[in-house]
């Protein structure tokens, strides 16, 4: 069983499970879970799918560096990130950002910190397909 | 001169029409430098100008970065991880 | 099979993914979970396990009344709350707030604002069972 | 006369000693009457006073709130719910 990747991107279905088991410590008295899920619609227009691609081999040390920056600011735990690719259906996980800290604010701060982050800088892109059949890079 | 290694991805390389080019390019050339030079050979690149990402080897880097041989340069147009979410 | 309580005083172990999946709807684009974890010590003294105990007649209304309160607040989906009564060790999970929303900025605000209300008005009550035998209610 | 029904709870229930009372008040009593009679017999209650939510049939309520026969009432110590995480 290979080893767990706490920053990870991958074509595989996630699942936070791992994702919590590995971020909480017994100090720490709080675990947020943020999911991404592929939504039925963008600004009102309907979706069919969503494809995400990634530059994998800088998109995961983007997530360490987001992660160690959350570090500096907020007295936290450990911290993990999982990133699909390839097409998702809706209704499916596209990302997983999960914190663990001793108290549940800077948890919480952290973890919309991680995917502002994410965001602003991990190299990834969505594409909508929308339910026309046309399909668009967000950006 | 210089051997570079260019990675493109989603709307970049929809328009180039590969993920990959391998450019020749004197030496001092910056990446500003070698993105002008993509934009005149794919000029609907233009409208990322001033809106994209510059990474050499994976790791963040800026317009006046200058160039080695051998170097992996990646333009990254607007990213959006993570978002069904806006 | 029962059918699914979003919102429940239970004293079997909680997880995580039938609140999840309760709560995320096609439109949601956005899913926090805080998992509310009992520490190994508090205030630096260490803990042995703790015990929850609810008023279980009343605490489920007052948790439906904060997620009311939070959808006042907030343009979001379900919520789903889930709080564990009875005696955990160091590890287990006492507390589950999930909240999806279409947005994650209100997904983040609404699971923290329902985590403090929950601990201002819900009556549940801690008690720590140190690590030298002693026990105390966390008032 | 009204009967009451009071649920004890955490440190209430350990200072009395029992879960559930059975108590019989002037009509009229109000919520505050009844703690203040409960903290006569059981002093060790007398730290909570002020620091404690009211509620009547599962619903809070405050110390002026007049009580009628057959009201479950129940006097709240400061909650901790959730609460691994200070």
């Amino acid at each position: 069983m290979p080893e767990f990747q706490p920053f990870l991107i991958t074509h595989q279905p996630l699942d936070p499970a791992p994702l919590v088991a590995y971020a909480q410590a017994p100090t720490d008295g709080a675990v947020v879970t943020f999911t991404g899920v592929a939504r039925n619609h963008v600004a009102g227009r309907p979706t069919a799918s969503l494809s995400y691609e990634a530059y994998a081999e800088m998109a995961v040390p983007v997530l360490e560096q987001i992660a160690a920056e959350a570090a500096e600011r907020w007295p936290i735990g450990r911290i993990a990130v999982h990133h699909r690719v390839g097409t998702l259906a809706i209704g499916e996980t596209a990302v997983l950002v999960v914190v663990a800290a001793p108290h549940r604010q800077e948890a919480f701060q952290a973890a919309a910190y991680v995917m502002d982050r994410i965001k602003e800088i991990a190299p990834i892109w969505k594409q909508e397909h929308w339910a026309d059949g046309a399909a668009e890079w967000r950006e | 001169m210089i051997t570079i290694q260019i990675r493109l991805f989603a709307a970049h390389r929809d328009i180039v029409g590969r993920p990959e080019l391998t450019l020749a390019q004197p030496a001092g050339a910056t990446l500003g430098e070698v993105w002008a030079h993509l934009v005149v050979e794919h000029p609907a690149l233009a409208r990322y100008t001033g809106r994209l990402l510059f990474a050499v080897n994976q790791q963040f880097a800026d317009p006046t970065t200058v160039l080695h041989d051998g170097d992996e340069v990646a333009f990254i147009p607007p990213v959006s991880g993570g978002a069904a979410v806006l």
